[in-house]
């Protein structure tokens, strides 16, 4: 869904960069302190996982629902992933009804390759006849409040999601998929965990807030593994990063993304899936 | 209705499969005020249905030639969240999303002082978390309740509730496989003060006696649901009372 | 195909509740009184079912096409029946060529819900191979000319095509489906009838015409079956209704649905589907 | 020419399979001012085509920068109904359709004055109800009508008619049939007074000869059409001179 | 995609029109003389077939791909041939981003039609497996820049594209097919040529430039066959052609279709599919 | 990283497929000014890349309600033409090129003087004609040179090469087949003379010191690409000028 031009009076962003120099946020915060994250798991019985990531006043939901297909032709023998944010009106009066727009495009791709580039799920253990009969996950993403920071809110929802999903266990009898009632989780290799920064005149900060946004030049998400490793990284708006921007960020954000992770679900055990 | 498959929906004492009596609403939870950004919201939890509505405005409008000189226009979207139902649902709108966002629409628009606002828009934005049958009716309930929630004046609230008919017999408040193997499904909304029907449908069999029947117990439900939305935004006040003048959260 | 805004002047709506007072309408009418109902059938050789609905000047056709094709995965064991309606601009200088809108996209659904619900066609006697292979009846209807009451209009179209469709017999062979030379009609077990009423101001009046349309503050559409059970309900627009006037309306609505379903096509005799 | 299945489409005395020859048209039947609300209509029966036709306008332009500040814009819409053809269409336009519309509209667009009414525009709805065979052609012919019946200044009528070859033959007005299983097809439109061509289109193989000879016979063929155009309009004059001079319908 | 109105000023129409009357034209050709035109064949290794079509400043790509599919159920026994033109913005300013428009579609008809009727590619040669498989052949033309006659650059560019095609070979093994390495050129039985004539006032020229089509009444497309058969035919714009005009057109045309073809790569040999 | 199957992308000698060490870029060739409507046009062949891109602008914008009352806007469309890949495309955007064209466009805005032209609209329309791998920063390498030879004024050029990872090493330009089978893959973009960074994507999986690794490897690979870019803004300056003095082409 498309946004209307956001605009903040010049006079704001330079308030806000005044002070940066002095090292303080609108709201209070050192420039690489992160706000409160919230995760709350299983809010949709009817999904097979679900999760409301809160950074902030931020607020977004994720929900997993699981369904049997066909893999796709090049990768015959893996399951399937699909990930959808939507930038619903709810969330912010920026925000209008409509078709997915760019915004909503760019977070869903960068969620994605957040989960796929650091092969959080396993999805060779996801075939179940190759070639024939896969699972397909589909994780979509809904913003419900917007105060800055929807790209890791969105990242923190849908790995929250998966982390908890719990699909039915699977027998193949004369190559007809069988459903059982047991329920087991995904197959979880590692946590990935994003971390974005919002460049404003000369300064970075971590999470940027809303009002942080409307002021920023230029966004970059790291995202990163279990064991620090980059998996994904995303720079976004008409602005731009200077190389040391780029290492310090790095620095910065893979320190940020462990205390993340602590609120995240653990990884499921006994996720085999033969 | 739906299916041809006859399901005992009553045991022998008359109660329904979750236990209910034919005369029983299901739990209703309401909550206001929930989303910071939107100038009022509410999230029901009406049975299983979790829902959650956000008010924008009023509001300018663009594109501008959409205005009406002489009151403010009322914009619904109902939509489903993908992973709200058993099979996921296509996030593009449906024919039948498109149809219950008019229906909810005109049976908010009644109890909304729209001549107060010449030119604007009131935004009424819809997400169904989870559906559990009934989801327009709640959706209709909480939406009201967001609508105060910000501010907007109204006749009075709208609440809403559906009956129909399992196994022959006239019940309030149909959840998801009542829906789905009853002989009727029956949609209510009311302003419960003014007495006025602001939404009604239905499909099913219905002979008059049982419609008569079916719509009485409608409107007897929708008292106690009346009374639920009230309390809701009481205690919002009362909260928002004790907030400003110190007493705490 | 959406409407621009119809504006009516105040002062023409009040001199409609002035007549309305006296129990008189524009065009001379009692309120209860409806309109001729005029029925052709067989219009479109080429479809397997058509007819045109005139309700006064209101003019709609629908034709019936049947073609084999596989069931909903939740009814494997019935035929499937799709109803569209389109507000097409030929009819009414308010109409606007695009794809459908919220007003034919209401019209639809309330005209599939009255024959769905009335269960006119048996759907359970147009399987052919249960699970596999179905009749689909497509019901198209394409508004001519408005002059008031679509609803009860394409309803009155879509049935009386319904009661004249000839489709081919099948015999199965080999788990292939067979179309026979030999026609026959659908199972119909029942006619429902549609009856549109009008607030306007104070006053209800039944069958309304394009002018009192535009001065109506409700719109309540009431189907009922052969045997005066009603099948579907519709209440539409920003206004609203007093339980006392619904009552009437019922009452009102099942006598003049009599009247209405002797110009209906009668039900077709043999139509055995085994 | 769109199969390659060698069907016999006349027979030995040289008759067409629905018993015609081949310089003969088809039926036609043309009735003016069908619709109410249109400020022009006409319904056309031209074998077993059946088409209806609305023309509104001149009349404002929505939006306002679509408007040509020296004369009106000609909008066309040619549209099939979903049950107009042996397999149900998709009620979405499809690109032929498109194209249609295009040159439909090209067609009627150089015998209107559309100098005489700058910022407005003319709109000219086609519904298809029935398809045979030459559905452009007839639309074209029942458009001109119904422009007329609108009352909009013309400088002419446009009639309209596909020529083809069948079994090698140059015929009149080819059927669904002979266009299916002929080797050409070629809609002609005139204004046949002006004697100017306005539409023309082929596929399929034609030398030069049969292309001229082919030509020819669409002209002769329009001149009986354009009869029957004027005729249609006459009729429904005197029946509204009959009216308004108390002469009865 | 929809063009913008295209104005010219009613001077400039006079002043092209006072130079026709004289015999002569904007860039000094006369009324019969067609730009010249250069061909590029396999300028994308990656297409099974390919070619850049340049009349005077007038540039246009096709591209053709060639997969495996299955036939239309009304021509079971046929491969399958889609044409699609695209009036990208890159070619001109008029030319704007969005799905394809009216301009599009009947260019794509007309180069599908000239193709089609004068049965440059023999279809039934296409057929692997008769009902089942069979070979799909998409040609997808993009203008690069327009300097007028759109019609005959992309007819030009397709027949190109297709002349040069080199598709695999194939063998059906247990009603399976199988790609073969080895290469082969499509069944070719035709080289069809458009050529298009403008009527500006009561003058006619062939090959319109860009300016010439801004002050044009009416278009006049025709295709022709090796043979010199007439194999499609299109008038465009709201203007008229008199009988004389049309008939004078097709003996002009058929030469300049002549010299044209010279610029086409040749029919390819061994062209034999069975 | 896309797939499992271990694919040898580096022989013995530590070359690649292609021939290539792991530092060297593909062949590179740009052409300014090769489209004649354009206001600026580029034709890039990198690698087997061939994307070719026109620049219309500064020019008016619709709809009005576009435009931004302090600079130019920057649209930019990137798109595959159906034919650029092994599997036809279909030409529709896919969410992929929604994406691309948005970060591209960020990659290029940072260099524009886009003050200098209030209430305008910048358009860079890209059609890659054959895909290769790196496709995004072949289309800002010649999406830049199209600016320059539109004369739209900038603060220097954007150059972009992507790196990744194949077989363990990181490697600079990666090519379609090293895309695929590689373990990681970061497209940069640099305005080079500021040594500022415009372009920043990965995926795959780097560790922090690969991460540094591959994009000093890409900064170095960025200055050759940046005086290719110069040379060919040159030639065609010293063409220009040679034909205006009557030097010949």
């Amino acid at each position: 869904m498309s946004k209307p031009e956001k605009i903040i009076p010049l006079i704001q962003k330079k308030s806000i960069e005044a002070l940066l120099e002095k090292g303080e946020r609108l709201d209070g915060r050192s420039p690489t302190a992160y706000r409160s994250v919230r995760i709350t798991v299983n809010a949709i019985e009817r999904a097979e996982g679900s999760a409301i990531a809160e950074i902030g006043n931020t607020m977004v939901i994720a929900g997993v629902k699981m369904s049997l297909g066909s893999p796709f032709p090049d990768t015959p023998d893996k399951g399937v992933l699909i990930v959808n944010a939507e930038l619903i009106p709810i969330a912010s009066p920026t925000f209008e009804p409509g078709p997915p727009g760019e915004e909503d495009v760019e977070i869903s791709r960068v969620v994605d390759r957040g989960i796929r580039s650091s092969e959080m799920v396993d999805l060779s253990k996801l075939a179940i006849i190759p070639g024939k009969k896969v699972w397909v996950i589909y994780v979509d993403i809904y913003a419900l409040n917007h105060d800055g920071n929807l790209f890791d809110a969105c990242m923190l929802a849908a790995t929250s999601a998966l982390l908890t999903t719990q699909k039915p266990k699977t027998v193949v009898e004369n190559n007809e998929v069988k459903l059982l009632e047991e329920k087991e989780p995904l197959p979880i290799k590692t946590r990935p965990v994003s971390v974005t920064f919002a460049k404003i005149g000369s300064y970075m900060v971590v999470d940027p807030s809303y009002k942080e946004e409307l002021a920023m030049d230029a966004r970059l998400t790291l995202s990163f593994s279990e064991n620090g490793d980059i998996v994904a990284v995303q720079k976004g708006l008409p602005g731009y990063f200077s190389y040391d921007e780029i290492m310090q960020a790095l620095e910065i954000g893979e320190k940020i993304s462990r205390d993340i992770r602590k609120h995240l679900p653990p990884i499921p055990t006994s996720a085999s899936n033969d | 209705m739906k299916s041809d498959q006859a399901i005992k929906l009553l045991n022998d004492e008359g109660l329904r499969l979750d236990g209910r009596r034919l005369d029983e609403l299901r739990p209703l939870k309401i909550e206001v005020g929930v989303l910071k950004n939107a100038d009022g919201s509410a999230y029901i939890e009406h049975g299983k249905n979790k829902i959650i509505v956000a008010v924008y405005g009023p509001r300018e409008v663009h594109p501008k030639h959409l205005t009406l000189p002489d009151r403010a226009i009322v914009r619904v979207r109902y939509h489903m969240a993908p992973f709200s139902v058993p099979e996921r649902k296509s996030p593009a709108p449906s024919r039948r999303e498109i149809e219950l966002s008019k229906v909810i629409r005109e049976a908010l628009e009644p109890a909304i002082l729209v001549e107060k606002f010449p030119r604007t828009a009131i935004d009424v934005f819809i997400e169904v978390l989870q559906a559990d049958g009934g989801t327009r009716c709640a959706s209709i309930t909480a939406a009201a309740v967001a609508l105060a929630d910000a501010g907007i004046p109204m006749k009075d609230l709208v609440a809403a509730v559906a009956v129909g008919k399992i196994n022959g017999k006239i019940a309030l408040d149909l959840n998801h496989l009542e829906d789905q193997y009853g002989e009727g499904d029956m949609p209510v909304a009311m302003m419960p003060g003014l007495k006025t029907i602001t939404l009604l449908q239905a499909d099913g069999i219905f002979s008059k006696e049982e419609f008569k029947q079916a719509l009485d117990l409608a409107i007897s439900g929708i008292q106690v649901i009346y009374r639920k939305q009230r309390e809701a935004l009481k205690k919002k006040y009362e909260k928002m009372i004790r907030t400003v003048t110190g007493g705490g959260s």
